[in-house]
């Protein structure tokens, strides 16, 4: 099975092994540990690791459609923002009758507005499964019609970014509005509890965090599974010469479609377990130069490598955190720095320095990775 | 008939859909009809009223100067490029013009191209794998596993093509003609009724060439070939039929030593000394 | 200045219509009594303070009431004693003596007390003033006083009002005399005659004031009214119609001169320039320094920021292109991931050294104001000259990449730079020229922007992403696709705004270039034919 | 306890926000360096801890708890827009921390862990409304706002206040644009068409941040004028302006609770301080500092009070609480966790400055609920024993419920 | 042979592609004013060796002269064409979005003379080119690609015209004319050629002397007569 066969490989095994290796080290430090041991893991880390393991998914989303199919996608906070939202409605309907307001049934915001009933799309997400469902439906369903209509008509390039950008550009501005009943500017937030968990305890947290470290090994290898598959050679032909391909007889834009399907619904996911671990879900996430770091983070880790993604978005995320807080004033001249070099010194990204030791130690030509030489916008 | 049988049995990859057994319908002749097919790219008529037939298991030859409109034929043919006027069939059944490139090329229709394009990011193995004949939709492909006898296919033709030493290597580093040969492999892979081969032997040796002619010809029966060339030496040792294309239509047609002669020909194409 | 004699007659006026409120005893004061009378005056008294001012024939007394209304009269804590306030900026304030004009040097902000105006009594001087100014020589002055005073009249000076149309030598000050004369007929007294006198008037007064009739309870004032109000109208809707127009190629030529440069570095290079908007921010940025450095000329400044701004953004492009681009050959994606890095460097350089705060950049007074079509129309100035620029700039680019060898010698470095190497151009110094070409005329839109918008850290990132969505959506690497897109999206979201809201209006242009990019997919003057395909 | 006092500072310095944010930083920091020189707090040391949560609302969530389980932080101050407000709340009531809130904002909140020492709607929106209405005869009215909660709110408390006063609905304009809107063309054509219907017209804006550079000068271009149709701001202050060409802008108003050109000594003494501070001549000040600089001086006080820095006992004590402004009265904190204010409305003038116009004659204190709301018109907030509660509902005599459970969590 | 008259004189070069060797100790003389033609099979590194000289490749050693003064492995790409290197690449990398004629045009950047215009003289030899001047280059025709890569190289005027397999989908009489012009240039410009060509009837008809390359070695050389069968079957049959 196409699912399956990652699993007999080298590098997702120990892909997988890091990542759940880490996930026990993380656990194991956080419950038993006392907290003043300077190895604790404190529960703020265990949450900044969670929200670093949704990046990393959704990078590894990005990394399926732009590095082996060759979709530069600039709106995949756009998904990402559609899974927090469903999540975020599933949470705020928890809420029930706790709000400020009391209203059993509208959320705070609904009331403050003088909004007299509930707007028909927020039935059913009181209902876990629903929400959940919708988590992956509704930035599947957006991908798909979205996709449909670009695919058809074969938008190619920088067309396609600008249009993927211009469509989460145009869901910002749509849910920053008031009226659409999404909450406006202040987005989703003050949630309470998740599946009958209460979303402020440690214990929850940490849940949290080890569903996110489960997703994204799933979601690495449903990636993994595709692009090792003779989809994923066929993805990469598409990349790199979309016209030989049909006349191969493959449909480019289904091929296009569906990868770009599973990705979006992957980064829709990402979003769902973003939401409940920052507390937050708010129209800034469908920006388009959010959608943008996105890339930047695939693109520093080492583009078409899918663990280079993960390791991008840690890493930059990381130096986010550890910047903003040492150096709160110079951060920005840092972080822009580190994305000047990498790509000046390291033209692979990270992801290209770690293939490179490895080839000098082992020397074995490892799975065939594919290095483009074409780009996408050539 | 056994399409219905392949219909009712839906758990299997559908035959019908492999290009082997396509049901292109040949039972009025010829395999390939073009009629009265004009094609102008901003004013100028690269195609004009052009008719062509080719028969089922024949191998033609197509020549013509530089701009004579050959490329700009299979163009329309595979369904890159939309004529203006006239129509195109495949068999007696299909409507070329209606179909989708992929579609066309599902039917049976493989084709070589002038400039070798092949997936350079890919491995040459791969490049063959992909070209396989099989059943190309999404979900397949997903889940399509290589069996032993596909991997027995790729190997022959790679011995054909003569690039086992770099079957590992990505085909982006081939030299000229080793990409030709490789675009020849896939067309072989992709087993299609018929082939259409844009200048096979540009960069070749003599010796490859005899190599390709031998190719083509044992090619011809089973599958139907149509061959574009400059290389008289080549078209000689292969032709049985020659058209002349010329500014967009036909010239003449007939055996090679018939179009060689007439004048017109060898005043536009072939020069004084051919 | 000796006292002129209309202002005897003035004088009089007054005396006549204020009887009663300004004692003959007042009109006796000292300049120090009634400055002191102005300062004390709680905000019933200033009325009568200020008509005192205006009749004690005092030379000073016009300054006074001028420096009043721009809040400029201050009284010293300690000694009581009036100053105008010369200088208002920071902690120490240069101060001139009232009544002798002799400028006293600077003086702690804490050491004086500010005596109080509102618009209310703003408004009171407004038309006193006005009212001075019809007196004047100039036609100019008494024309854009007459206007002042549309809507301005009131029982104080209707008569002298109605006196003036007597005397005025010019129709045009005599029109406008008469209207907003008719103004206050119809306001007041619901003349009839009145209405017919605003009926063709576009001024929003005018209108103003029929609407008032409208409301009335009288059939026939009301019906003429309405009658006025349907003839103006009607001019109104043309007249809203060139405007909307207006408003779409202002905004268009915003979005093109935002863009343009974008459409050389990325449309013709091929670089995905994140830092563009930077590049834009800084050409904002010198046409603010040029300012600093040559205060009181902001026309000057602004003048010479156009070379200077294109400099600097050129030179911060050769920067870019040296440092980062040039190591990026054949790898356009990952120009993303640099520049992004540079423009987030960029923003936070003029942050720390300048300032996070927003600077203002002043508007020089030729460029301020509207140019007056009529009384519904007008076009504002600054826009109008941003409209021309773009053009202009648009223009010289188009020549550039037309005429001389650097437009060929680009295109033919970004098709295949191997080749174009192995036809000796010098791939080097032809990126470097296009690199600087298009970053400088980022700089070029930026000394334009910073006549409209924010000069801050921010500028760049709000143009952005407009200007990939111009570029691409015109057709990557077509200058003219880049000029026709912009004032095309600038019309189109001008021409929905008004019934959609401003939000809508730009999701609304967002999808139509989603669905227009399904039809076109590669914008609006694609590359056709092979050569397109490669 | 030993050790410096951690006092955090939540303000973005980097991002849209950090134009607004990045002063009040400072402000915090040159607090906290004058309470060091005057001998510290409860004889220690004050630190500040400053973090960077750059504009990105998740990321003030994530700030927060970093600066309250990591850093331990006694106090935060921080946070301008709503939006980050609201991300935060949730952590440093789990966490049980400090905040005070130094921006004018919609209301509608109170908690048990929250001190809102800007304005709410009663303290700004409303009586600058009373003022037009009854000080320059305004009748009609366009309120025009950035699209989020703050004005979307205002708008609304307004708009009820309006017709409660007897305006008519025609007479009433509500337009919202995006943030840092930048082409106000046709709106400003609007209001000028708004306003020639034959009554004295204003506008009420409560548009944001970078977005009024433009709006004021196409008013100034499309030669409205402050005679004409006087605009009243909420969200123009001193810093503001001085990134705008403020000459044709004279006259148009702000309300605020303080200017920089209020006339008192202690005024006076900040503003020198600050420029100090900054070592920069042309340093502003504006409300939002002052309200950091009630907030601080509260919250030391308080702490001297309960000779501790733990936040319960600080959160009791501080209620109560007053201390002196900067526009020469008191400011004292409520039970509802807001502060009396003065109202100010200022008229701009031509050196980026506001001369005062009016005032209220005593300050006002703040209202966590308005009263032109529907559905929080019942509603009081009172964090003293025994109520303990941030949304009473007195018509049905019982505590909401998130509060009740807080409540509860509390004890 | 006197060393004066050697218009490209190859000592010892060495070419990789990362770790592959591709060229190994290559000598190649090409002697002025006439047509050298290298021969081999497909692969054996005929086009990198072009690619050498022209610069498009670095090499690891060795030396390439130039017209006996100048050292080429020295020079920078652009300048290797000023220097008067003409290059029609395999695979014709014509600028495919410029017209026929800005693709001529380009060749005007690295004339000594300034000239700004077109030489007639490329229109004449390929007329097509005249009657498509305004077509996009990717437009044309395979074999009308073809002449523009050669039309293009021309317009230098060079010194030396290297030419990867010129005759490469184009129609039988013009090839025929291509070596025609190419005998004139030789003739009355005192052009040298550097031609790499597969087709045997061609070579001998154009050729003066050859190299053959088998996996980037130099075989054998000598006078286009001493090209013997022997030869032919060693190294250019499979
Ligand atoms: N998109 C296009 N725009 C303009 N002209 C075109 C276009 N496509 C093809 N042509 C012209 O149409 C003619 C036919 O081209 P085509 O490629 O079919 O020729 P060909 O017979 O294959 O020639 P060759 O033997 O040189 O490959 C040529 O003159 C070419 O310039
Ligand atoms: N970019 C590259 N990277 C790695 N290897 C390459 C690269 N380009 C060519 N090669 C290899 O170098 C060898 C020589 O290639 P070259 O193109 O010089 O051959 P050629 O003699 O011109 O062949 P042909 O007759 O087919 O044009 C080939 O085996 C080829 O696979
Ligand atoms: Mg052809
Ligand atoms: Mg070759």
């Amino acid at each position: 099975m196409w699912l399956t066969r990652p699993l007999q490989e080298r590098s997702t095994q120990l892909f997988l092994g890091i990542l759940f290796f880490a996930l026990i080290v993380v656990t194991v430090l956080h419950l038993a540990l006392p907290e003043g041991n300077p190895l604790h893991v404190s529960a703020y880390t265990v949450t900044l690791l969670g929200k670093y393991l949704c990046y990393a998914l959704l990078a590894v989303a990005v990394d399926l459609v732009w590095g082996y199919l060759g979709i530069l996608s600039l709106g995949h906070g756009a998904f990402f923002a559609l899974g927090g939202y469903a999540m975020g409605m599933y949470l705020m309907r928890q809420i029930g009758d706790r709000g400020t307001y009391g209203d059993p049934i509208l959320p705070d915001f609904m009331v403050f507005l003088n909004w007299q009933e509930l707007p028909w799309y927020w039935y059913g997400f009181d209902m876990a499964w629903f929400a959940f469902a919708m988590v992956l439906l509704a930035p599947g369903a957006l991908a798909l019609v979205f996709g449909w209509l670009a695919f058809r008509s074969r938008v190619t390039g920088v067309y396609l970014s600008i249009i993927t950008q211009a469509l989460t550009f145009a869901l910002m501005l749509a849910f920053f509005r008031n009226e659409m009943g999404f909450g406006g500017n202040n987005g989703l937030t003050d949630f309470r509890d998740i599946l009958g968990f209460n979303l402020r305890t440690d214990a929850t947290r940490l849940g949290l965090f080890i569903a996110t470290g489960i997703a994204l090994a799933i979601g690495y290898v449903v990636c993994r599974g595709i692009v090792t598959s003779k989809l994923g050679r066929v993805s990469v032909a598409c990349r790199d010469a979309e016209a030989r391909t049909r006349f191969l007889g493959y449909r480019v834009e289904r091929v296009q479609l569906f990868v770009f399907v599973v990705s979006a619904m992957l980064a829709g996911v990402a979003g769902a377990l973003y939401v409940p671990q920052v507390g937050i879900i708010n129209p800034s996430e469908f920006s388009p130069i959010f959608s943008i770091e996105i890339v930047v983070w695939v693109a520093l880790g080492g583009r078409a490598t899918l663990y280079g993604a993960v390791i991008g978005a840690i890493l930059v995320n990381y130096a986010k955190t550890v910047f903003t807080g040492v150096m709160p004033d110079a951060w920005l001249f840092a972080l822009g720095a580190l994305f000047v070099l990498v790509t000046v010194f390291l033209p692979q990204g990270i992801a290209g320095l770690l293939r490179k030791r490895r080839k000098s130690t082992d020397d074995g030509s490892g799975p065939s990775e594919s290095s483009s030489t074409s780009e996408a916008t050539a | 008939m056994s399409i219905m049988t392949e219909l009712a049995a839906r758990d299997r990859v559908f035959n019908f859909l492999t290009p082997t057994d396509s049901p292109v319908d040949v039972r009025h002749g010829p395999i390939l009809y073009l009629e009265d097919v004009n094609v102008s790219f901003d004013g100028f008529r690269a195609i004009n009223n052009l008719n062509l037939t080719i028969d089922d298991g024949e191998l033609r030859c197509i020549i013509g100067p530089n701009g004579a409109g050959k490329t700009t034929m299979m163009d329309i043919i595979t369904g890159k490029t939309a004529p203006d006027t006239g129509s195109v069939w495949f068999g007696s059944r299909h409507n070329l013009l209606t179909m989708s490139e992929p579609d066309i090329a599902s039917l049976g229709i493989g084709r070589k191209f002038q400039k070798p394009t092949v997936f350079e990011a890919l491995t040459v193995f791969e490049n063959l794998e992909l070209a396989m004949a099989a059943d190309k939709r999404v979900f397949p492909t997903l889940t399509a596993q290589m069996k032993p006898k596909h991997r027995e296919r790729i190997e022959e033709v790679l011995e054909t093509i003569n690039l086992q030493d770099l079957r590992d290597r990505p085909a982006g580093i081939l030299s000229h003609g080793q990409k030709q040969w490789l675009e020849i492999g896939m067309l072989l892979m992709q087993k299609p009724r018929l082939l259409l081969v844009d200048e096979p032997v540009a960069g070749m040796t003599e010796q490859e060439m005899e190599r390709t002619a031998e190719l083509l010809t044992s090619l011809a029966g089973k599958q139907s070939v149509v061959v574009v060339e400059h290389d008289m030496g080549f078209v000689r040792s292969i032709a049985r039929k020659v058209t002349v294309l010329h500014q967009g239509s036909v010239l003449a047609e007939g055996s090679m030593d018939q179009v060689s002669n007439d004048p017109e020909v060898i005043k536009v194409y072939l020069g004084e000394e051919a | 200045m000796s006292i002129p004699r209309w202002l005897t007659f003035f004088l009089m006026v007054l005396l006549m219509t204020t009887a009663g409120t300004v004692s003959a005893q007042q009109q006796d004061q000292t300049p120090e009594a009634l400055l002191e009378q102005l300062a004390d005056a709680s905000p019933r008294d200033t009325e009568a303070a200020i008509k005192a001012i205006a009749t004690s024939g005092h030379e000073r007394a016009r300054a006074w009431l001028e420096a009043y209304g721009n809040n400029r009269i201050s009284q010293v804590e300690a000694t009581g004693r009036i100053v105008i306030v010369l200088n208002n900026r920071g902690r120490d304030w240069e101060v001139a003596d009232a009544l002798t004009g002799e400028n006293l040097g600077e003086m702690s902000r804490r050491d004086l007390d500010r005596i109080a105006i509102n618009n209310a009594v703003r408004r009171q001087l407004a038309g006193v003033l006005a009212m001075l100014d019809l007196f004047a020589k100039d036609v100019a002055v008494r024309e854009a006083a007459a206007l002042d005073l549309l809507g301005k009249v009131d029982d104080a000076i209707v008569e002298e009002v109605t006196a003036r149309i007597e005397e005025e030598p010019d129709a045009g000050v005599r029109n406008r005399l008469e209207e907003a004369l008719a103004i206050y007929q119809v306001e007041e007294q619901g003349s009839l005659d009145a209405i017919e006198v605003l009926s063709g008037s576009l001024h929003p007064r005018a209108r103003a004031a029929l609407n008032s009739a409208v409301a009335s309870e009288d059939p026939a004032r009301k019906a003429a009214a309405e009658q006025a109000l349907a003839s103006i109208q009607q001019k109104l809707r043309l007249n809203n119609a060139a405007e909307t127009l207006y408003f779409g190629l202002s905004l268009g030529s915003v979005l093109v001169l935002a863009a343009i440069g974008l459409a050389i570095t990325f449309g013709v290079m091929g670089v995905i320039n994140m830092a563009h908007g930077e590049l834009i921010m800084l050409g904002a940025y010198t046409t603010w320094g040029m300012q600093q450095l040559l205060p009181g000329q902001p026309g000057l400044a602004l003048i010479l920021s156009i070379p200077a701004g294109f400099l600097v953004a050129a030179l911060a492009g050769i920067a870019i292109e040296r440092s980062v681009i040039q190591f990026l050959k054949g790898r356009p994606l990952e120009t993303l991931l640099a520049t992004f890095g540079v423009s987030l460097i960029l923003q936070q350089l003029v942050r720390t050294v300048i300032s996070p705060l927003n600077r203002t950049v002043v508007t020089p007074e030729w460029m301020s104001g509207s140019l007056v079509i009529n009384d519904a129309l007008s076009l504002t100035l600054n826009r109008m000259y941003v409209i021309g620029f773009a053009l202009l700039v648009f223009t010289a680019l188009m020549l550039i990449m037309r005429r001389t060898r650097l437009g060929l010698e680009v295109r033919a470095v970004t098709q295949n730079r191997a080749m174009a190497r192995s036809m000796g151009i010098k791939a080097t110094r032809v990126d470097i020229m296009t690199f600087a070409l298009g970053s400088g005329v980022a700089g070029l839109a930026g000394v334009a922007l910073s006549q409209l918008t924010n000069v801050g850290p921010n500028l760049g990132q709000n143009y952005i992403i407009d200007s990939f969505m111009v570029v691409v959506f015109g057709g990557v690497g077509n200058l003219w696709g880049t000029l026709v897109a912009g004032l095309t999206l600038g019309t189109i979201n001008q021409l929905l705004e008004p019934w959609a809201g401003a939000v809508l209006a730009k999701i609304i242009v967002l999808v139509f270039i989603i669905l227009f990019i399904q039809k076109r997919p590669k914008g609006l003057f694609p590359q056709k034919g092979r050569a397109a395909e490669g | 306890e030993e050790g410096p006092i951690k006092v955090g500072v939540l303000h973005s310095l980097s991002g849209t926000m950090a134009i607004s944010e990045t002063a009040l930083k400072d402000t915090v920091e040159m607090l906290i360096e004058k309470q060091n020189a005057e001998g510290g707090l409860l004889g220690r040391e004050l630190e500040a801890v400053v973090v960077d949560p750059a504009s990105n609302w998740p990321l003030f969530a994530e700030k927060a708890r970093e600066l309250l389980a990591q850093e331990e932080v006694d106090v935060i101050f921080g946070n301008w827009t709503s939006v980050s407000r609201k991300s935060v709340l949730p952590v440093v009531e789990e966490l049980n921390g400090l905040l005070f809130y130094p921006v004018q904002y919609e209301g509608e909140e109170s908690s048990e862990n929250v001190f809102y020492t800007g304005a709410a709607p009663n303290q700004q929106a409303i009586p600058a409304v009373d003022y037009l209405m009854n000080e320059i005869g305004v009748e009609r009215w366009v309120l025009a706002g950035t699209d989020y909660v703050y004005p979307r709110t205002t708008n609304k408390i307004l708009e009820t206040y309006l017709m409660d006063q007897g305006v008519a609905k025609e007479d009433i304009m509500i337009n919202y644009t995006p943030f840092g809107h930048s082409d106000w063309q046709n709106i400003v054509s609007d209001i000028k068409d708004f306003g020639s219907a034959g009554k004295k017209t204003a506008v009420v804006s409560t548009i944001n941040g970078d977005a009024n550079v433009p709006f004021y000068r196409e008013l100034g271009n499309q030669g409205i004028s402050s005679t004409d149709i006087p605009v009243v701001a909420f969200s123009v202050g001193e810093q503001e302006l001085s990134g705008i060409d403020t000459g044709p802008l004279v006259g148009h108003l702000a309300a605020w609770n303080y200017f920089m050109s209020v006339d008192s000594d202690a005024n006076y003494d900040f503003i020198d301080e600050w420029i100090e501070y900054t070592g920069d001549e042309t340093a502003v000040t504006n409300d939002p500092m002052e309200a950091h600089y009630i907030g601080f001086n509260m919250w030391v006080k308080a702490v001297q009070k309960a000779e501790t820095t733990d936040v319960d006992a600080v959160k009791d004590a501080i209620i109560g609480v007053t201390v002196p402004n900067l526009t020469g009265g008191y400011a004292t904190m409520m039970p509802n966790h807001h502060i009396t204010k003065p109202v100010l409305i200022g008229e701009i003038q031509d050196n980026g400055q506001f001369a005062v116009v009016w005032e209220t004659p005593s300050t006002v204190a703040g209202d966590a609920w308005s009263d032109y709301l529907p559905g929080s018109r019942d509603l009081i907030a009172d964090w003293r024993a025994p109520m303990r509660c941030g949304n009473y509902n007195v018509k049905e005599g019982e505590c909401g419920a998130s509060a009740g459970e807080q409540a509860k969590a509390a004890e | 042979m006197p060393n004066e008259s050697l218009m490209l004189q190859i000592e010892k070069l060495n070419q990789y592609y990362g770790e592959s060797h591709t060229l190994w100790d290559l000598d190649l003389d090409v002697p002025q004013g006439q047509c050298t033609c290298v021969m081999g099979r497909n692969g054996v590194g005929k086009t990198t060796l072009m690619k050498c000289i022209m610069g498009e490749e670095t090499v690891a050693d060795g030396s390439i002269r130039f017209a006996d003064d100048v050292e080429l492995t020295k020079q920078p790409l652009e300048q290797r064409a000023r220097l008067g290197i003409g290059y029609v690449p395999q695979g014709r990398q014509i600028f495919p979005l410029l017209t026929v004629e800005e693709n001529l045009r380009t060749g005007l950047a690295s004339r000594g003379d300034g000239r700004k215009t077109i030489p007639e003289r490329v229109y004449e030899l390929f007329p097509v080119l005249k009657e498509m001047k305004n077509r996009r280059g990717g437009d044309l025709s395979g074999g009308q690609q073809q002449q523009l890569a050669i039309g293009r190289a021309l317009v230098l005027e060079p010194r030396l015209l290297i030419l990867d397999e010129p005759g490469e989908g184009i129609q039988p009489n013009i090839v025929t004319q291509i070596g025609e012009v190419i005998r004139r240039l030789i003739a009355e410009d005192g052009l040298t050629v550097l031609l790499v060509e597969q087709k045997l009837p061609f070579a001998r008809k154009f050729a003066d002397s050859f190299a053959i390359i088998d996996r980037g070695r130099r075989m054998a050389e000598g006078e286009i007569a001493e090209l013997s069968d022997e030869l032919i079957k060693q190294y250019l049959t499979v």
